[in-house]
């Protein structure tokens, strides 16, 4: 069975194309995906996770399992970065210890959106109210990290602070406040919505992924090189957390009586760390932080370790666990 | 044409706007900004080449008089404090049509 | 009826996205659509506009219904900026009365589109050749507002000026020319070729409509700031002038015959203001014109109006008439 | 017949919209495709006709006659440098006749495009391996043309020279690379990742052709100017040497036993000229050369030509032979 | 390294073409053009984020002989008059290659 | 503010990695890229408007001492000879924030 899992994932052309976008950084060739083409992508992929979120909400209705799925999101995305806060300070400064918690504890839309698509292909069933779990795990680790930043540094100290804009940019950060909108869009718009909405957001939707997840590889082969810099510590820290993190989500979705689709999202949202929001967010209320720790453990160790190892590795547990 | 000093300020996209804002508040009669500038410097490199432009810069120009020089300046130094970034001023001739 | 009209347009999906756009600045999150994206999506809605109107002219043949349509739009484009013109001298220079009476006479791409979206939604049928008289109706206006121009300002004399290149912004720009270019290659290729584009044109054509209206509102509410400089003249105009080119629009297409869905196409386009073509014609014929009049009223206030409570409004009415 | 595979293909969008390309810049209509959304479609094209070609190889499995096939491609790809090597020595510098040669024996994957999408329009099936014989032609005459211009130019003496860029050049550059992973992968993930992905590399294809065939008119209308430079002798070689390369591909297909889809695939590979793989090789490896000279011959007088009365007239002659 | 003046034009991207030609005509050796620039001047914000690009901006840059700068300035005024625009001249040191 | 050398070279934008690394090898503190620049010199029009922006050019400026000019500029003459581009040098005065 787990064989079959990490083959299936392994021969899913989205996995395939990040593989190609490494190579050919690797082999030094010229590929590349021009700016902003990476970023429409991007758009287009939170657009459309959304909407069928919402379509899937307005088909399943509100019950209680969702505000439960969604109070345990908020607390795992509060507590990771407290708990990796803390471990990380043991070698690195306030303002990278701070950065580093606010990325593991925050989310990756497209390791969501590449774990759905797992899913889909292996026939599973999970909740549209997933993606608002998502939504909602984007912002409080980016809160509490700056808290931590503040309390805790010197440097942070007397230099004016704005809170109005920090709290925007962790709720009302472009890719946030897309994915919450298109979201709502599709709770309104329900199933008649859908169907005018079906081409472009389903059909074309792996073709699309498949792209980005190209332009992924290539970006994460690129950051290679800057994890000498980060040591072992760190590295062997990108891979564990995620792992951590993951023993940790699963036994509390398989309390929460989550269906196994939703633990297995559930689990790798904590398991993810982010590399869009977050860094956005760190460069305008930590700017001390140093984006080439964070960036790269992010995209090129903890990305493809979750969407190449991770999730057969989860889903397998999960299977065990839940059968 | 009248002798003009030219400010040119590489920034992160980010802070642009509120370059912006000081450089009208400084009264200048005008600028240019060319996006989409990266870079590398004491804060390493910028290449803007993150899946979503995040670590990108600007390049921000304005011809003013001299005598506009030191506010605007002065009221710029703080931003490249903090977030890094480069002003530079030379000499130039505006062309007064 | 008229409540379920108005709620079946609200609660559509390119609707609900344009209000998306427009909170996301009232928000003040950093979402947006990078250049040269929203250029791409509107060169891809003209597209398949011109393309599926094509097609359309190709399946149903040429009848003199349609000469009769396409006569009565060049009229109506011709009419409506002479007395907009003369209404807006009261209070305007010549140069700011002869752009925005271009603005009005000419027509929106995204209006006609959004309106044969909601048409589509109801059920209610139209002819291709529609997307023809929106073609022609783009032209006309610059014509007649630069010759007004031309002829009532001082400004204007001792200043060389090319004729050829007016004409060719007003025919040949590329707005014009891509829909135009698109009909003709519609109506040349047929059904065969529309069985080979329909997934392009037609299938994912609502999902990218959604996106461009998303940007539509990020832009439209950002110019909500420079409606402060037009005052309270020019808003009223922008709501006022449209219903009325309805109310003369209306009451012609019944005179001639035309079936609702035309009629009601055809009332959009008169009631809808250029932000595309016009602007760009402006700065080249009119440059002492001041865009930041002529734009944001189309864009911020006609726009939205037409797309909120003008659809419903008109169609209500010519449901009533002809019923 | 003839006629008919004529008109057939006249009247086939994307065709229509080369020509409508041609005609904006004729209209001195300002329509253009913002940078870089050709590039995006350029990719896209290659993404998809990569991954398709790679289904192909899955579903048929390996033969014998795809190894001849291959094997014939890679020896016309470089015998075709070699002999217009020396035909355009008559009249050029060793550079120019190197970079042109170089541009006549590799080939244009938008040719292949659109030739498949003509064969599949008439029905005519064909190989998914003729995808990898394409890819396979890129390269050799990049090798073949630079190793010419090193051995015969005096310019090229004493300046150092990096063959490890050349070689990644000429086969790790961006375009070989994509198709030639995007196979790899068709081949890896066969019909089931076929079918997640048909919607984006099938469906929309045709319609992203004919947007990427719009810009490609305008480019090569463009382009034409530059012509004069080029002289008579060098547009009447841009015409007669790709008839001439197929008179020597069809007899060879017809000897190898292809069928009649790969026959004719095999045909416009042989005829046809490169625009993207070779300049960017050729300012590299021979910037003596002069781009203004094997630019426009390729793009604006070889591509049309075998687009328009190549194809009708290839496809006619194998018809007959095979008959 | 060979003294020459840098002329810088801002102007409507529209008009990059007419400034070309004038270019030509005034025999620089050759320019460099960036798209895509937007700005703020007499003529209100020209930020670009139209739907279409219109308002956008161009900055072109030729560097060229002391004795050519008359001939392309007044050249170029009609240009910047219309349609408003910008031209800074400095001076700068060419590498000979 | 310090007096510094502005370095602007124009180069192909495949050589820019090359010219980057020259920079960097001459110890400057840091450089700006535009790319995307479009223009017109000896090797004929580069406007960039092929399918595939093989022929277009970028913009690389450095702020320098005045010490450092003469190795970065005899370090990038070789590129320019093979490739084409143009390097200027011109004055500036630099914030230090
Ligand atoms: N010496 C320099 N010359 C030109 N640009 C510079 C220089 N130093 C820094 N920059 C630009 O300013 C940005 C921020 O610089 P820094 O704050 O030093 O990291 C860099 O990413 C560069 O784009
Ligand atoms: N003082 C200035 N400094 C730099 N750029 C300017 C200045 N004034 C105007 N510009 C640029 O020139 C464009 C047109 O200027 P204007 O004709 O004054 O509206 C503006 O959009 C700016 O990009
Ligand atoms: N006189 C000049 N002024 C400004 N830019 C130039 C000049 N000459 C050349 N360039 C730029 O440098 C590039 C290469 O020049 P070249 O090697 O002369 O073809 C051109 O495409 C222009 O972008
Ligand atoms: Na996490
Ligand atoms: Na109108
Ligand atoms: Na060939």
């Amino acid at each position: 069975m787990d064989t079959i899992l990490i083959f299936s994932n392994l021969l899913n052309p989205p996995i395939l194309f990040f593989f190609l976008g490494i190579l050919a950084v690797l082999s030094k060739s010229d590929l590349e995906i021009p700016s902003p083409i990476p970023k429409i992508l991007s758009l287009y992929l939170l657009f459309a996770i959304g909407f069928k979120g919402g379509v899937g909400i307005a088909v399943s209705g509100f019950q209680t399992q969702i505000v439960i799925t969604l109070a345990a999101a908020s607390v795992m995305a509060s507590v990771v970065p407290l708990y990796a806060f803390f471990i990380l300070r043991r070698k690195l400064s306030v303002a990278d210890a701070a950065a580093i918690a606010a990325t593991y504890g925050s989310v990756s839309a497209v390791t969501f959106i590449t774990a759905s698509a797992f899913l889909e292909k292996l026939s599973i069933p999970y909740g549209g109210y997933m993606v608002a779990a998502m939504a909602l795990m984007e912002s409080p680790a980016i809160i509490v990290a700056v808290l931590l930043y503040r309390l805790r540094s010197n440097e942070s100290r007397g230099v004016s602070f704005a809170w109005s804009e920090l709290w925007r940019d962790a709720f009302f950060n472009g890719s946030v406040f897309l994915i919450m909108g298109s979201l709502l869009i599709g709770v309104l718009s329900g199933e008649a919505g859908a169907k005018a909405l079906k081409p472009f957001t389903s059909d074309i939707f792996t073709g699309v992924l498949c792209f980005f997840l190209l332009d992924m590889g290539i970006v994460a082969a690129k950051r290679l090189g800057d994890l000498k810099r980060a040591g072992v510590f760190l590295t062997a820290f990108a891979i564990l957390l995620p792992v951590m993190n993951a023993a940790f989500a699963i036994p509390l979705a398989y309390a929460l009586g989550l269906s196994q689709g939703d633990a297995f999202l559930f689990t790798i949202l904590c398991a993810s760390a982010s590399y869009i929001a977050v860094p956005a967010a760190m460069r305008l209320s930590i700017p001390e932080a140093n984006p080439s720790l964070y960036v790269p453990m992010s995209l090129a160790i903890t990305f493809p370790f979750n969407i190449i190892a991770g999730m057969p590795l989860y889903l397998a547990v999960i299977n065990r666990l839940w059968s | 044409m009248i002798p003009v000093k030219k400010i040119e300020i590489i920034v992160d996209e980010l802070e642009v706007p509120k370059v912006l804002k000081l450089l009208d508040k400084a009264g200048v009669s005008g600028y240019t900004v060319i996006k989409d500038a990266t870079g590398k410097g004491e804060r390493g490199l910028r290449d803007g080449d993150e899946l979503t432009g995040v670590f990108a810069n600007s390049y921000v120009m304005t011809a003013c008089p001299s005598e506009s020089v030191s506010l605007i300046v002065e009221s710029v130094r703080p931003i490249l404090k903090k977030h890094g970034g480069v002003c530079l001023v030379s000499e130039a001739q505006w062309l007064i049509h």
